[in-house]
C-alpha cells in the first residue's frame, strides 16, 4: 500500500475485517443462490451505510466525510476481495462523483445526503450498446417545451435494477463519434416510460438494460451544462475506472494468496507444488505483476485527489493494468488449483467470473490502451 | 499414386453412403443438441444403429469386434466427408471413455475373451463406459492412488474414492486403476480392473462445476466387485495399461479427433466484426483486438497445418505419438485463446449466464469458456505435458521426482 | 519435415553435410572479421553453384532442375543452421522468381541459365524507405521516347554489392498508396546513373541502398506489363517470404539445438540446469514453438509449388509465425547460456543479430499478422 | 509538513549551487560523451572536484569519508534537481564498482581503517575499483567458485581466474571473493579481499562482446598479493559479505540509481511517429506495434510508479529492500522491450552496425539493444531473482538445491 495515513489504515482494517466476518465469499455465494435478482444482499449494503462508506467522498456540508478517491479505494479493494456485493461502487462512487462534480447546489442538497443514509441509490446510464464506447453514444434527449424527451436503451446498467435514480448520458447535438454534444440527465427510476430489463450475468450481480421510451423529464434533470456533458462524463468515467482498479486489485490479490496458500500445502509427487520451479518462478511473475499492478491502482486514485493534469492517462493506466493482472491471476487461480478449481463448491470460480466483468465495465484493457496512446498523442 | 486413387475411390464410396444414409432432419447439428428441444432421438438412433451395422462408429477397429477394419486414411476420409455434408459420428461421444480410450486399450492389451466380450457393445454406441483414474489426493501425481483392490478368489473386492468419472452416472461400464499390492512402491502394485457400474457397491454424485451441470462425478466403491476375468494386462502391472489409456487420452485430444458435430461454427473474425465494426478500410474497428484475433489464427492454423504434418510424416500411422503432447498444450491454447476473444468481443453480451438478453450463441460461449478451462487440467494438465515433452522428447532430466 | 521425396531427403543431407562441414558458423566469422563488402565468401558461392542449387526453381529449358520451392526450402534451411552467407536466396529464388513469372522468353533465355552459372546475381529493389511497404513506392519510372528513366533510391537491397542486375519496382501509374500502377524493371548493375552506398550491418552480410539517377532503359527492360507489376512483385515477394521461412526456421532450430545442448551439459548448484523445472518447461514451450513453426514455413513452400489460392496467407502465415519464433528463440539462447551467450567469441550473437535482420525482411511479424488480416477480410 | 519544508529548502539549494557550479559545456551531456569527439575533460574533471568537495559524489556516505552526510530524501532531492538542470554526478560511474557497491558494503562491514583507507578515494571519484565474483565454471552458482586465497603470514596468496571483472584493466583496486578453506562446504570457506590491482600477479585481458568492445575482463591472479588488513568482514565468512554486495548490486539495477547523464531521450513514441508516420487521426500507422508501444509505456510507467511508491512506504529508507528483485526484473524487461521496439520501428535502419547511412542515435540502439541482452543476465539473472522472489518474499521452498 501507499504510505497511508492514520485514518486510511484504520479504514483498511475495518474493511477487511468487517468483510473477511460479515461479507465473505460464501455471503455472495448464499446470495447467488438464492438467485437475488437485486444481486446483492440488503442487510450488507445497509452494513455499509451504517459504517458511513457511502459518505466517504461527499463533502461534510452533505453529510459525508469527505475523505477522498485513496480512501474509498482502500476499503474497495478489501470488498474486492471478498467479491462483497453492493451498490457501493455504483452509488457513493460513480453516481456521487457526477453530482459533486457537475451538479448544482440544488441537486448535491436533493441527492447526496439521500446517497450517504442509503435512501437513493444512484448509478450511470451510459453506453447505448453492449461494448463501452461513451463517443458512440447515439440516444437521443429530445428538447421539448420545459426540458427534455429521452428514448434508447442503455445497455449493462450496473446495479440497473435497484438504482433510484439514472444518470443518463444522451446526444443533445454533435454526432455519433464525438464526445462532443452529450449531455448528463438526472431521471428518477419510477419516471413513466423507464423500464428495466434484468441481466442474469456470470458475475451473478444486478444489471439491467434500461430502455427509455419518451421518458420526459425537466430542464432541472440536465447535470452540469446541456452539451458539454462529455467532459463531465469522462470525469466521472475516470473516477468510475480507478475505482473499479481498487476493486480488481483486491480481487485480483485474494486470488494471489489463495494460490500461495495452495502452492504451499498442496503435495504432489511426495513435495508440496510450490517447490516445483516451473510453479515457483510462475508465482514470482505474478508477484511482481502485482506490485506494480497495485502502483498503478493507487496511483490513478492519488491523482484524482490531487487534481493532477495526468488524471485521464493514469486512471487508464490502472483499468489497463489491473486488468491485465486480473486476468492472468484469475485464470492461474483455477490453473495451479487444477480439478478442484473447476468445481463450484470452490471459490476460484467466483473471482474468474467476476473477474471478466470487472474488465469490461467502464473499457477493458484494449480500449484503456487505445486512449492511453491517444492521450500520449499516438 | 496407387494408394491415394484406392482412397479416392473409397473417398466415393463413403460420401455416397452419408448421402444416402444420413437423416436430413439431422444436419448441420451435433451433440448437446438434445438441448435445442427438438426430438431427434428416433432419428439419431436410426442413424447410430447405420453406422454401428456400416462398422463406421469404430472405423479402424477390426471387423470381428463391431468395427470397420479399414486404414487410418480411410478414417480420416469418412470423417472428411461427414464434415462435408453436415454429418457426424456420434458414437465416439455416446459411448464416453469407451471407443477413445478403452477401446483402443482392450486391442492393445485384452484377451481375446475380454475383446469379445467388450468391443462389440462399444463400437454399437450401446454401452457406455466411464473411467475411474483420479483420485481426490492424486491429481497429475496419478500413481499416488490409494483405491484399494482385495483378491476374492474369483474377484477383487474394490473400496475407496474415484473422481472425475466423466459420465460414471450414466455409464454402464466403468475402467478402474486400483492398487492390488500395498506393499510396493508407488507405480507398481498397481492393476486395472473392469467392473459393471451397475452394482449395489458402486455409487456416483455428480460434481457441478464453474460452467454448471457437468458430466464429471465422484464414483465410491463401497465392496464393489470386478471379476477376476476383467483384469486388464498382468496384476500389479496396471501402470502400463494406465499410461497407454493416457497416450490414448493426449491422443484424442490433440484436435485431430473425430467429427463429432456437423454445426460450423461462425469464424470469430466474422463475430467479431459482427459485434465490433469496422473502419473505413474493412478492417476491425479494435485494433488491439484485431492484432489478438489475427495472433489466435494463426495459432490456429499453424495446429491444423502441425497435425497434417504429423500425419503425413508418420505415413498415416500416428495412433499414439510422441507429439501428442505438444498437440494437446497447442490445441489448448488455441482453444482457450478462442474462447477469451470471443467472450471480449462480445463486450457485455459476453458476459451472460442465462435468460432472454442473451442469444444462445452468447450463453454458449460463456460455458464454453468457463468448461474450457478444464482442458489445460484434466488428461494430464499443461504443465504435466511439459514435463513429458522435457522428459520423453527433449531428452532432459526428470524434474518432478525428489533429487 | 514435410514427407520428403527420395530427391529431396537426398539434398537435405547434402546441404546439412555441406554447411556444416564447408560453410560453417566458422567461415562467417572469418569472413565478417575481414570485413568483406561483399558479405560473403566467393568460394562459398561458387560450391553452391557447382552443386547446382543456383537451378533448383528454374526450368529445365534455361538449365535448371525445376524442383520446386519446397526442395529449395530443404536447402535454405539447412545454410539457415549454419549462418552461411551468399546470394543464393536474393538471385537463385528472389530473382529467379521474378523472371520466371513475369520475364518474356527472352528475358528468360538471356538471364535464367547466368543464374544458374553464378554468372548473373539478380536481386530485388523494393523499397523506398526503411520499412517494407511495397503500395508505398513513390519512386517514378518517367516514360521517355523509347523506354523510361527512373530516379530515387531503393533501401536496402539485398546483395545489393555485388547484384549484376536489379529487378526494381518503380511506379509508372497509381499513387502511392496503392499497388496500382507499379511496374518491375530489370536494370544492369553498371548501368550510368546507378549508385551504391554499402550498408555496414549487424548481420555482416551485403545490403546497399541503391540510387537510381535518372537511369534510363529500354522498353525491353519492362518485366511483365507496365502498371501491371503490383501482382507480379507481390507473388515475388510472396516467394521471398517464404524462402526467408524456411531460412529462419533453420536459423532458430539451430539455436533451440544449441540451447537444449547446454541444458544437458552445464552445471549448476550441482546439476545440469535442464533438470530444473522452469528451464525444462521452457525448452518444451520452445519445441512446441518450434514444431508448429515448422508446420507453418512448409505449408508455404508446397502451398507455392501446388499453386493454391491460398499462396499469400500462408506466406504470411510462415513469415509472422517463423519470425516470432526465430525472436523469441534467439533472445533465449543468449540468456539460457547466460555471460558465455554475450560474448562475441561464442555464436549466439551471430544468430541473435541474423535473427533481426531476417525478421524485418521483406515485411515483420506486425507487417504480415496485418496482411493475414486483411486477406480473411477484417 | 515540517521535513518536507526542510527537504523543500535543500532542495532550492541543491538547485542554487548546481546553478552555480555545473559548467555549461557540460549541460545535456552524460558519460559516453567522450565518444562524440568534443574534448570535456578538463570540465568534467572540475565538475568532478566540485562534487566531492561537497560531498555529493557519495551524498548519503558520511562526512569524515568524504561523503556528504546526507538522508536519502535528500540525495534524491539532488538528484531530480541534476536532472532538471541537465546535469549529471558522473562520479559513480568512473569509481566503476566503488560508489554503488564497495563503498555501501565497506560501511556495512568495513573496520575503521578499511574505511578511513578506502572511501574516500572513492567519494571523490578518484580510485576506481571493479569487483572479482563470477569464475567461468560458477555463473549463477557463485558459491562454486574455485580461486584459492593462501594465509602467508600478513597476506594472502591468491591464485585463479575471475570473469566479467568490469572495468578490471582501467580499476586501481579490486574486491575479491576467494576460497580460504578449500575443507568446508560450498559457501563455507570463501573470504573477501581488497588488493591493489597494479602488482605482477594480476594480469586482466578484456573481453570483446555481441555489441562490440566492453567494460568486462577477464582477470587472473597468480600469486597476486592481498594484505590481511584488507581482509573485508570475518575469515571465511565472505559469503555475508557476497550476499550484502549482490543486494546492493540488485538494488543499483532496480532503475532507482542516480542521475548519471544529463541527455533527455526522445520518447519512444515520438521516434515510432517519426519512422512509421501517422493515420488521419493521429495515430501511428502501424497499430500492431502502437499497440506494443503502449504496453511498453505502460510497464515503464508501472515501473516508476512503484519505484515512487516503495520508496514512499519505506519512508525513504529503501537502500537494501527486498522489493530489488522485483524491481530489478522489472527494470530488466522495460528497458530490453524498450530496445526491441526501437530497432523494429527504425526498420532497415535499426539493422545498422556502423557507417555513415546510420545516425549515431540508430547505431546506439543498435548496440544498446545488443549490450541490455546483459541486463537479464548479470547481477544474479532474472532466473536467480524469481528464486529469490519465490524463496524469500513468497516463502515457497527452495528449488535450487537438490532434494
Amino acid at each position: 500500500m501507499a504510505a497511508l495515513t492514520e485514518e486510511q489504515s484504520m479504514l483498511k482494517d475495518q474493511a477487511s475485517a468487517w468483510a473477511t466476518e460479515q461479507a465473505p465469499v460464501q455471503k455472495f455465494r448464499e446470495m447467488r443462490d438464492s438467485g437475488a435478482a437485486e444481486g446483492f444482499t440488503p442487510a450488507t449494503w445497509e452494513s455499509m451505510v451504517d459504517m458511513g462508506w457511502t459518505g466517504i467522498l461527499i463533502p461534510e456540508a452533505y453529510g459525508g466525510s469527505d475523505l477522498g478517491y485513496l480512501t474509498f479505494g482502500v476499503v474497495l479493494e478489501q470488498l474486492g476481495r471478498q467479491l462483497t456485493a453492493s451498490p457501493l461502487f455504483a452509488s457513493a462512487l460513480v453516481g456521487a462523483s457526477a453530482v459533486i462534480l457537475g451538479g448544482s447546489d440544488g441537486q448535491k442538497q436533493q441527492l447526496l445526503p439521500k446517497v450517504v443514509d442509503g435512501s437513493e441509490i444512484l448509478t450511470l446510464a451510459v453506453d447505448d450498446g453492449p461494448r463501452h464506447a461513451p463517443a458512440a453514444i447515439a440516444m437521443k434527449a429530445e428538447r421539448t417545451g420545459d426540458g427534455f424527451s429521452l428514448s434508447g436503451t442503455k445497455h449493462f446498467v450496473v446495479e440497473g435494477m435497484t438504482a433510484t435514480t439514472l444518470i443518463v448520458a444522451a446526444r443533445t447535438g454533435g454526432a455519433s463519434g464525438s464526445m462532443d454534444g452529450l449531455s448528463l440527465f438526472l431521471v428518477p427510476g419510477d419516471a413513466p416510460g423507464l423500464s428495466r430489463a434484468r441481466l442474469a450475468t456470470v458475475d451473478s450481480r444486478g444489471y439491467a438494460n434500461v430502455t427509455f421510451d419518451g421518458v420526459s423529464v425537466g430542464a432541472d434533470a440536465l447535470l452540469g451544462e446541456a452539451d458539454q456533458g462529455g467532459v463531465l462524463l469522462d470525469a466521472v468515467l475516470d473516477r468510475a475506472r480507478a475505482g473499479l482498479g481498487a476493486e480488481m486489485l483486491g480481487t485480483a490479490a485474494q486470488a494471489f494468496d489463495m494460490t500461495l496458500e495452495y502452492l504451499k500445502t498442496r503435495e504432489q509427487f511426495g513435495r508440496v507444488i510450490g517447490s516445483f520451479q516451473a510453479l515457483g518462478h510462475r508465482a514470482a511473475g505474478l508477484f511482481t505483476q502485482m506490485e506494480l499492478a497495485r502502483s498503478c491502482a493507487e496511483a490513478a486514485l492519488q491523482a484524482i485527489d490531487a487534481d493532477t493534469d495526468d488524471v485521464a492517462q493514469m486512471c487508464s493506466l490502472s483499468k489497463a493494468r489491473v486488468g491485465d493482472f486480473l486476468h492472468e491471476m484469475s485464470n492461474q487461480l483455477i490453473q495451479i488449483h487444477g480439478g478442484i478449481g473447476m468445481t463450484d463448491e470452490f471459490d476460484a470460480g467466483f473471482y474468474l467470473k467476476r473477474a471478466r466483468v470487472l474488465e469490461a465495465l467502464y473499457g477493458n484493457q484494449a480500449f484503456h490502451r487505445d486512449r492511453y496512446a491517444r492521450l500520449l498523442g499516438f | 499414386m496407387h494408394m491415394s486413387d484406392d482412397l479416392n475411390a473409397f473417398r466415393e464410396e463413403a460420401r455416397q453412403w452419408i448421402g444416402e444414409n444420413f437423416p436430413e432432419s439431422l444436419k448441420g447439428k451435433g451433440i448437446g443438441m438434445e438441448e435445442s428441444g427438438e426430438d431427434l432421438g428416433a432419428d439419431l438412433d436410426r442413424w447410430r444403429e447405420r453406422l454401428a451395422a456400416r462398422g463406421w462408429g469404430a472405423p479402424t477397429w477390426p471387423v470381428e469386434y463391431g468395427g470397420g477394419g479399414l486404414s487410418q486414411s480411410q478414417a480420416r476420409a469418412i470423417n472428411q466427408e461427414l464434415v462435408a455434408a453436415g454429418a457426424f459420428n456420434h458414437i465416439p461421444m455416446i459411448t464416453g471413455m469407451g471407443i477413445t480410450m478403452v477401446g483402443p486399450t482392450l486391442l492393445d492389451y485384452g484377451t481375446d475373451d475380454q475383446k469379445a466380450r467388450h468391443l462389440p457393445g462399444i463400437a454399437s454406441g450401446e454401452i457406455r463406459w466411464c473411467l475411474g483414474l483420479s483420485e481426490p489426493n492424486a491429481g497429475s501425481d496419478l500413481a499416488s492412488l490409494s483405491t484399494k483392490a482385495v483378491d476374492a478368489g474369483d474377484h477383487f473386492v474394490l473400496n475407496g474414492q474415484k473422481i472425475w468419472t466423466s459420465g460414471a452416472n450414466i455409464s454402464q461400464w466403468c475402467g478402474a486403476v486400483v492398487r492390488t499390492d500395498p506393499n510396493k512402491p508407488k507405480r507398481d502394485g498397481i492393476s486395472f480392473v473392469m467392473l459393471p457400474m451397475d452394482q449395489e457397491g458402486v455409487e456416483t454424485r455428480p460434481i457441478r462445476l464453474i460452467a454448471g451441470a457437468s458430466p464429471f462425478c465422484e464414483t465410491f466403491f463401497n465392496d464393489a466387485i470386478a471379476e477376476k476375468r476383467d483384469l486388464l494386462g498382468p496384476l500389479n502391472e496396471g501402470w502400463t495399461v494406465v499410461k497407454r489409456l493416457l497416450q490414448h487420452e493426449r491422443q484424442s485430444q490433440t484436435g485431430s479427433g473425430m467429427a463429432s458435430s456437423g454445426a460450423k461454427p461462425t469464424p470469430i473474425q466474422e463475430l467479431a466484426k459482427g459485434y465490433v465494426g469496422t473502419d473505413a478500410d474493412g478492417a476491425l474497428a479494435d485494433a488491439d483486438l484485431r492484432t489478438r484475433i489475427t495472433r489466435h489464427l494463426m495459432d490456429a492454423k499453424a495446429h491444423g497445418l502441425t497435425i497434417a504434418r504429423i500425419t503425413a510424416e508418420a505415413k498415416g500411422n500416428v495412433e499414439v505419438s510422441a507429439a501428442a503432447s505438444i498437440l494437446k498444450n497447442s490445441a489448448t491454447i488455441v482453444a482457450q485463446t478462442k474462447a477469451e476473444l470471443t467472450l471480449e468481443l462480445m463486450g457485455a453480451q459476453g458476459l451472460g449466464w442465462e435468460g432472454e438478453a442473451f442469444t444462445d450463441q452468447e450463453l454458449g460461449t460463456v460455458r464454453e469458456w468457463l468448461g474450457g478451462k478444464a482442458m489445460s487440467i484434466y488428461g494430464g494438465s499443461f504443465e504435466v505435458q511439459n514435463n513429458i515433452i522435457s522428459k520423453n522428447i527433449l531428452g532432459l532430466p526428470e524434474t518432478t521426482q525428489k533429487g
